[in-house]
């Protein structure tokens, strides 16, 4: 092996196949614009991920008809990472090397975010990441349009303490590095507003956990102690159809212990019968019941696009609503859609979002969102019972963790630093390496 | 001398030559030929390849052990993960204080999850000469516990295809669990450098799918080797008729020990060139589907002649990634229908339709019974 | 939520008007001016416009109440009128007139405001609606009431409580209002009201105890300790009987999840990948069969018994014919072939029907649980899943016992050759145990619908564990796959308090592979040559 | 193992006629032994409190109605089936409890089963190969060659069990009598001092009977090898036994001469009137 040389530009990579290689062959004329969807549409995640790659098919379609981008076609390009995360990375370098796509929307777990992260920065393409996650992350090539944990855990923990007066808190999660991460910062958030170590449970499950007899009843005993109670799920997808049974059944409603949901919106809601978990709470930027012509414009078009009256909309599908917006607005600006321009172009762009507000992109690569609390309806929707008066800027690096408390990110120059330490005053890790690179 | 003994037989011949060639011209249509040009071989492409070679070397491993031994291990994916997971914590030492943190020692997930010290089992994967043996070593064990203790009560068949189910799935729990400290289920990810090369540069890349091919050639005329010798004629018996072979003399469980912990090894190295190619390894790789899967590339190539495992790996990966590419909403389809065609119509696999010698229908009717042996009795 | 409704004198008299007839309805309707302050945004002004309402005694408000706790009471954008909405599914929804209750036509959910609840006033108006309950013709709605009371009286409350209780003739509802009592005047700080609650088992008893053992008065808080300190006696016995009963639960999930294979897989020698699709056929007829009869889930899951087992056994069949039957005598093959099929099935249904979870309902009777005593309570649903285990189970023992069927297939397992001698026609037998098998897996996926999603993976989360068992218990041994099902469940339920979910089912495998070592052929081996085979 | 390389002795004349030196202790009587042996499964009892004796160089028939427990006999003897009860003992040194069935094989006793067990998908000479005395560890296995010795000696065993033409042909492709045949023939390879033949004639044509029963008298008839044959074959039972026993039950009913044994009643009554019944 020879030392590595300096790496390659995109197109250098873009090459027709040879029969043994793969995909269809590249075009080598300049339209359309491609965008690269990267959603399971097979698989465990398929049941959250395969309506995301709708939306933005719907977008596709709306801008089209609205005469494209820069007079150009745009035109999607679908592959099915199928829930495995190596072919993640696989399928994302198929997108940006093979089918040279212009941005690429997509993942939903954090692992096969974690899995497309070095290919998307090595090939420097662009992604947006429509799902709340657990923060810790700033790339230079990634922009996250999903919740970070402040703006969703924090509000809704500060929303249960003031609002409801809980004092003794059941930190319940799959046992995955977004619920780790989320409960350690509200671990840490609640310590720091004088709660006892005593008053907090901490519990994890595995994926997909269908037996909650026991741990609901350990919470029926954890609430029982003469202090108002409230149960903080980070819960995953499949995990909380049987878990809320399970709490139905035990007798557990929502006047006694709340249970408030970082990871169940509208989409998880159609797969259960929710009569018996009306009041149980979920934290969103966004939910359907939303009350502006914007959402009701937005839900039309999406019973349109999926022929199903009963169709529902969710907080990740505003996600993309706003990142699509946000990145055919930069695009406009820059006038190509050449990645380093619309990076730089996108950063202060302002999109309206569908709660009536404005969405902007911030330095870090996050964006401004109201944090929404809802409380679920016994038909499968959230009536909005509180909200943050104004919205929220997205923080990649928490300050309740101890290894990010002294990390900035900030994508202008002259930073351009993902994790720049204030106390070292360096860019540290990926960047400086980088940088020494070049 | 024994190891010598394939480089005799002309589809060894064949095969080593097919497959040096191939390397060699992917090799030069990436380097030689320009970008856009026709013929030439993205590095996207030489990774994908490389990845296939990497499943070709683990179904290899699988068909020793299936096809010669008579053992249907539906948890070779555990020696897989486990040879990734031992190359993963080398190159995740390799990042150093290039995580975001910039912590010289721990790595991202230990830091903001709050471990203060790495975790003992951790320790001298940052040096090349401990991680690479332990590629070996970690599911060579692992095949040397669980396998001495199932062939010595005699499991058998079913049974042991069943156990090695469990104990694939066990230790994907395990490894979901990020008390594990082996990065829960994100698993191992962002690697920079192997040995000093950066991952991320194409000459790196083109090593590694180099090196995957010269890996594979090496096992495969390894595994020709134990077959060809009077060892793999035994395996064959133990296979057709286990009770026999006992009352032969030879201790039957010993024999089935050493192949599986050699095949164990195997399906580690495989393991381990994957990960540097596909930049990630995490708990999936565990689950028993994916050790099914890759009995079936098997299957589809024709157990028991070992290339008829590299051609199975080879086309079932490359349709994956055709049919996720071309037809997203429909590759389980392809692909489940592929494995009931396959199995229900061409029992000896594609090899089978390369013409086999007779004695492949024996073999296949005789482990249909895996204790014939006994039913005789 | 502490806090309740200070009106009681219009709360009881509210109830005394109950009885009567609706009084004509005035030109401008009182009823507007009760209304219109509830359109507002701070929800301490709603619990006053609440309270207005209890104290007009106002015939329509219980059901202006219910409307309000339901997210029903709805107000129309443009003309202020008032509404109920019948049904809120949907883009645009049926509504009566919240005055008059008559029929007004549609409205789409754009016109419409709704005047949303948070959970406190959901507590203020459940505990409304309770007291108007304590005076129901149902026993059993009051007793209702009253445990609702429990822990939510306050001043205001506790002195037309004691005029309740005098006048109530049940015991039992007496016996929780003089509970509710004590909680509040356990609040107050009376040491003596500890007595009333001394060897209750309720939650909220406990609740408030433990609140009172907190507290600066030493002699209450000593008096609640040794109150709680005996009340956790009792509940020991409690936890161990809990503990056992989710064991039994669990375990009677995995037989019937294993049962079917246990047929397929112990009698017919054939690994059948797929049945955990067929599972998930199963749990989809439930769903189809809710869809079809909207408004009577327990009929339609009823119905759903023959008709899964029905969909489940077709698919069996049709997979035997078209996979198995080739593959004779070659059962790791069939792991490989119904592999596919499983793959191919679970894509079925994401494309047919969709990749998204369907919701099933669960029927009235079956959600809940039966209070054993205020401690302990068994969650319905998994009583009766437990129930129809065992019942399924039962039935296929008498079908491989008592039957022709069950002679022919354990002629046939014993010696093929012979059995077609003597002339059985072992390829129908084939057919027919393979449909038992695929039949009981439908069964399974018809109970599971009531405990956990119904999607495409439904059938993935169940398969390894189904085989667990089957090897566990002894391939080919309905018993052992009975006990096995269960010891596993209860072993886990046990493990898992201490070890956590995760590690208790790590243990549990590791357990079963040592487990084979010593006994290779699980717990109830066949012996003799018979097993040789 | 110092025992299997003497049997592979250079020097040794590859007659498989001539026994091996074998450390098995017949100086005082038996080389096979089994005292009030019992086994049942499931509660069936297959074998009860069986005794027998068989003499160093014996060629003993054995001979029941089915379910008499001769298979079950067989496969204590090999070590496959553990008795309940009982002992069972290879010459005076050897107890065949203790140990495990290549132990028993290693020991000289070999086994040939009621339905010809061979390893068909190898050809008949490897299934020779196989069979014959070497170290059969696994390492030692693994780097083995065959030696011209070793190669004669199969020669020689092909040629008397007539399949040399089919010495590489899959042993899977062999006629049942041929399969018999080959079993044999990987017997004489092992150089058993004791043999365990089961039906070894089941399926044959009258010449492969009177070759078998040549061969097996011939074995025996040297004196130094003993030889134990289960059959059915009532001819060829009186063709080649000296002494006969009959099992019942899993118990020896009847032992002698053939004569003696057949106009035994009770032996009429279990076997020869079944027999008749059936017929």
């Amino acid at each position: 092996m020879t030392p590595c040389r300096p790496a390659m530009r995109p197109h250098w990579l873009a090459a027709p196949l040879l029969s043994l290689a793969v995909a269809t062959p590249a075009l080598a004329q300049e339209d359309p614009i491609k965008v690269g969807i990267l959603h399971s549409l097979s698989g465990t995640m398929a049941i959250s991920e395969t309506v995301l790659k709708d939306t933005v098919e719907m977008l596709i379609e709306q801008q089209n008809e609205q005469g494209g981008l820069l007079g150009r076609e745009l035109e999607a390009v679908v592959v099915d990472p199928a829930s495995d995360w190596p072919l993640f990375a696989e399928k994302a370098r198929e997108l940006l090397a093979q089918e040279e796509v212009d941005v690429i929307f997509g993942n939903w777990t954090s692992v096969s975010r974690k899995s497309v992260l070095p290919v998307v920065e090595e090939l420097n393409g662009l992604l947006f990441y429509p799902v709340q996650y657990e923060g810790e992350e700033s790339s230079e090539n990634v922009f996250y349009t999903g919740a970070a944990p402040n703006q969703q855990a924090i509000p809704a923990v500060d929303y249960l303490m003031n609002n409801v007066g809980v004092e003794r808190w059941v930190l319940a999660g799959t046992d995955y590095v977004y619920p780790r991460t989320t409960n350690k910062i509200l671990e840490a958030y609640l310590k720091s507003h004088g709660v006892g170590d005593d008053d907090i449970m901490v519990n994890y499950t595995p994926f997909g956990h269908s037996d909650w007899q026991n741990i609901v009843s350990e919470i029926k005993a954890f609430g029982s102690q003469g202090k108002k109670t409230a149960v903080v799920s980070t819960i995953n997808g499949d995990a909380n159809v049987p878990f809320y049974r399970e709490l139905g059944n035990q007798g557990i409603d929502a006047a006694d212990i709340p249970v408030v949901a970082f990871s169940v919106g509208e989409q998880e809601l159609t797969g259960i019968d929710t009569a018996p978990l009306v009041g149980h709470l979920a934290a969103w930027n966004y939910f359907m019941s939303v009350d502006t012509d914007a959402n009701y414009d937005f839900i039309d078009a999406w019973i349109e696009h999926t022929g199903d009256e009963m169709a529902v909309t969710n907080d990740p599908m505003e996600a993309h609503y706003i990142g699509f917006n946000m990145w055919t607005e930069a695009v406009r600006k820059a006038g190509t859609t050449d990645v380093d321009a619309v990076k730089d172009a996108i950063i202060g762009v302002s999109v309206p979002n569908l709660s009536g507000g404005h969405a902007a992109m911030m330095p870090n690569h996050h964006i401004t969102k109201p944090v929404l609390i809802g409380e679920i309806q016994d038909n499968g929707q959230f009536s909005i019972v509180w909200e943050t008066p104004s919205t929220v800027a997205g923080d990649a690096w928490s300050d309740y963790l101890e290894g990010s408390r002294d990390l900035i990110s900030d994508w202008r120059a002259p930073m351009e630093c993902g994790n720049y330490n204030v106390v070292r005053g360096s860019c540290g890790g990926n960047q400086a390496e980088e940088v020494a690179a070049e | 001398m024994w190891l010598t003994r394939p480089f005799s037989e002309r589809s060894t011949r064949l095969f080593l030559g097919i497959l040096l060639a191939a390397l060699a011209l992917v090799t030069l249509l990436n380097l030689a030929v320009p970008a856009g040009h026709p013929l030439h071989v993205s590095t996207y492409t030489v990774t994908l390849l490389g990845k296939y070679l990497s499943y070709a070397l683990l179904a290899v491993a699988v068909d020793l052990v299936w096809g010669y031994l008579g053992i249907l291990s539906l948890g070779h994916g555990a020696f897989f993960a486990l040879g990734g997971y031992a190359m993963g914590m080398y190159l995740m030492r390799q990042i150093g204080d290039r995580g975001v943190y910039g912590d010289p020692v721990l790595p991202d997930f230990m830091v903001f999850l709050d471990w203060d010290s790495l975790p003992w089992y951790w320790l001298g994967f940052d040096m090349p000469w401990f991680a690479f043996p332990m590629v070996l070593l970690a599911p060579g064990l692992l095949a040397l516990v669980f396998g001495f203790l199932a062939f010595r009560s005699r499991v058998t068949g079913v049974y042991l295809s069943i156990i090695t189910q469990a104990m694939t799935f066990a230790l994907m729990l395990a490894f979901f669990r990020n008390e594990m400290g082996f990065g829960g289920n994100n698993g191992l990810t962002d690697f920079r450098e192997l040995l000093g090369f950066d991952l991320r540069s194409d000459a790196t890349r083109l090593g590694l799918f180099l090196a995957t091919g010269i890996a594979l050639a090496l096992g495969y005329v390894l595994c020709r080797a134990i077959v060809a010798s009077k060892l793999g004629r035994v395996s064959v018996a133990c296979r057709d008729a286990e009770a026999r072979t006992r009352f032969l003399g030879y201790r039957v469980e010993r024999f089935q020990l050493f192949v599986f912990v050699v095949s164990a090894m195997l399906a580690g190295v495989a393991g381990a060139l994957y990960v540097p190619q596909v930049g990630i390894i995490n708990p999936s790789e565990f689950s028993p589907i994916f050790s099914i899967e890759v009995v079936l590339w098997v299957a589809l190539g024709g157990r028991a002649t070992l290339y008829g495992a590299v051609i199975g790996a080879l086309l079932v990966n490359y349709a994956k990634t055709v049919f996720t590419g071309v037809m997203p909403d429909a590759w389980l389809f392809a692909l489940g229908g592929m494995f009931v065609l396959v199995t229900v119509f061409l029992p000896r696999g594609i090899a089978g339709l390369l013409g086999q010698r007779p004695r492949r229908r024996a073999s296949h009717a005789q482990t249909s019974q895996p204790t014939a042996g006994e039913s005789a009795a | 939520m502490r806090m309740l409704p200070r009106f009681l004198s219009g709360l009881l008299c509210l109830c005394l008007l109950l009885g009567l007839p609706l009084a004509a309805q005035a030109q401008d309707d009182p009823g507007q001016a009760l209304l219109d302050p509830l359109d507002t945004a701070s929800y301490a002004d709603k619990g006053e416009a609440i309270e207005a309402i209890i104290a007009s005694g106002d015939a329509r408000s219980r059901r202006w109440l219910e409307a309000l706790l339901g997210g029903k009471l709805q107000r129309h954008k443009d003309t202020g009128r008032f509404v109920v909405v019948v049904e809120n599914r949907g883009r645009s929804w049926p509504v009566v007139d919240a005055l008059s209750f008559e029929d007004a036509g549609e409205m789409s959910r754009r016109e419409l405001d709704r005047i949303g609840i948070n959970n406190a006033l959901r507590g203020q108006l459940q505990g409304a609606l309770a007291v108007l309950d304590l005076h129901a013709d149902e026993v059993r709605e009051r007793r209702e009431a009253a445990r609702a009371l429990l822990g939510d009286v306050d001043a205001s409350l506790a002195e037309p409580l004691r005029a309740v209780i005098d006048g109530e003739e049940d015991a039992e509802v007496r016996r929780l209002l003089e509970q509710a009592l004590a909680i509040h005047r356990l609040e107050e700080g009376e040491a003596e009201a500890v007595d009333a609650l001394a060897g209750s088992l309720n939650s909220r008893v406990r609740s408030a105890l433990n609140a009172a053992s907190r507290s600066e008065d030493p002699e209450l808080a000593a008096a609640a300790t040794s109150a709680l300190a005996d009340i956790e006696q009792k509940m020991k016995l409690n936890r161990g009987l809990e503990t056992l009963y989710f064991g039994l639960s669990l375990g009677s999930v995995l037989v019937l999840a294993a049962i079917g294979l246990a047929i397929t897989f112990g009698v017919m020698g054939v690994i059948n990948m797929a049945h955990g699709e067929l599972i998930m056929l199963g749990a989809y007829t439930t769903w189809a069969m809710q869809q079809l009869l909207p408004g009577q889930p327990g009929l339609a899951l009823l119905l759903a018994i023959p008709a899964g087992f029905l969909v489940a056994a077709l698919a069996g069949v049709a997979i035997e014919r078209g996979v198995i039957q080739f593959l004779k005598g070659r059962p790791l093959e069939t792991l490989l072939a119904t592999f596919g099929v499983s793959l191919i099935l679970q894509q079925l249904v994401r494309t047919v029907i969709s990749p998204q979870n369907r919701t099933v309902v669960s029927p009235e009777w079956m959600s809940g649980s039966l209070m054993l005593n205020e401690g302990l309570s068994l969650t319905l649903n998994r009583l009766y899943v437990l129930g129809f285990a065992l019942v399924v189970f039962a039935g296929l023992m008498l079908v491989m016992r008592r039957t022709r069927l069950g002679l022919e297939v354990r002629a046939v397992t014993q010696n093929r050759a012979m059995a077609r001698a003597m002339g059985i026609r072992a390829t129908r037998v084939d057919i027919l145990t393979f449909a038992l098998g695929a039949g009981v897996a439908g069964l399974a996926g018809v109970a599971l619908s009531q405990l956990t999603n119904v999607g495409p993976n439904l059938g993935q989360s169940y398969i390894i564990d189904s085989f667990m068992v089957v090897v566990f218990g002894g391939v080919g041994n309905l018993w052992g796959t009975l006990v096995a099902g269960l010891s596993l469940g209860v072993i886990n339920q046990v493990l898992e308090p201490w070890a956590g979910a995760v590690l208790a089912k790590i243990v549990v495998l590791v357990f079963i592979i040592l487990f084979i070592q010593k006994r290779p052929r699980g717990l109830f081996p066949q012996k003799g040559r018979a097993a040789e085979g | 193992m110092s025992i299997l390389r003497s049997l592979a002795d250079r020097e040794r004349v590859f007659d498989f006629l001539v026994p091996a030196q074998s450390p098995v202790d017949v100086r005082h009587g038996p080389i096979l032994y089994l005292e009030d042996v019992s086994v049942s499964f499931d509660g069936f009892k297959a074998i009860d409190a069986l005794d027998l004796t068989i003499d160093d160089g014996e060629l003993r028939c054995i001979i029941g109605p089915n379910g008499a427990g001769k298979t079950t006999m067989m496969d204590i003897i090999t070590g496959k089936t553990r008795p309940d009860s009982g002992s069972v003992w290879f010459g005076s040194r050897h107890d065949l409890l203790t140990l495990n069935e290549p132990e028993i094989a290693s020991l000289g006793i070999g086994r040939k089963f009621q339905k010809p067990t061979v390893f068909e998908a190898l050809t008949v000479f490897e299934n020779l190969e196989l069979a014959m005395a070497a170290d059969k560890r696994v390492l030692p296995t693994l780097t083995a060659r065959l030696t011209g010795e070793g190669r004669d000696r199969i020669e020689e065993v092909l040629a008397t069990i007539g399949l040399v033409e089919l010495r590489h042909g899959p042993a899977g492709i062999l006629s049942h009598g041929q399969k018999q045949w080959l079993e044999i023939g990987m017997l004489l390879m092992q150089r058993p001092r004791l043999l365990l033949v089961d039906e070894p004639v089941a399926g044959m044509t009258e010449q492969e009977m009177e070759r078998t029963a040549e061969l097996l008298t011939g074995l025996a008839g040297k004196g130094k090898q003993s030889v134990v044959v289960v059959e059915h074959d009532m001819g060829f039972v009186r063709s080649i036994a000296r002494t006969v026993t009959v099992l019942h039950q899993g118990s020896v009913l009847a032992e002698g001469s053939m004569d003696r044994v057949s106009n035994d009643p009770k032996v009429i009554e279990v076997y020869l009137g079944a027999e008749e019944e059936a017929a």
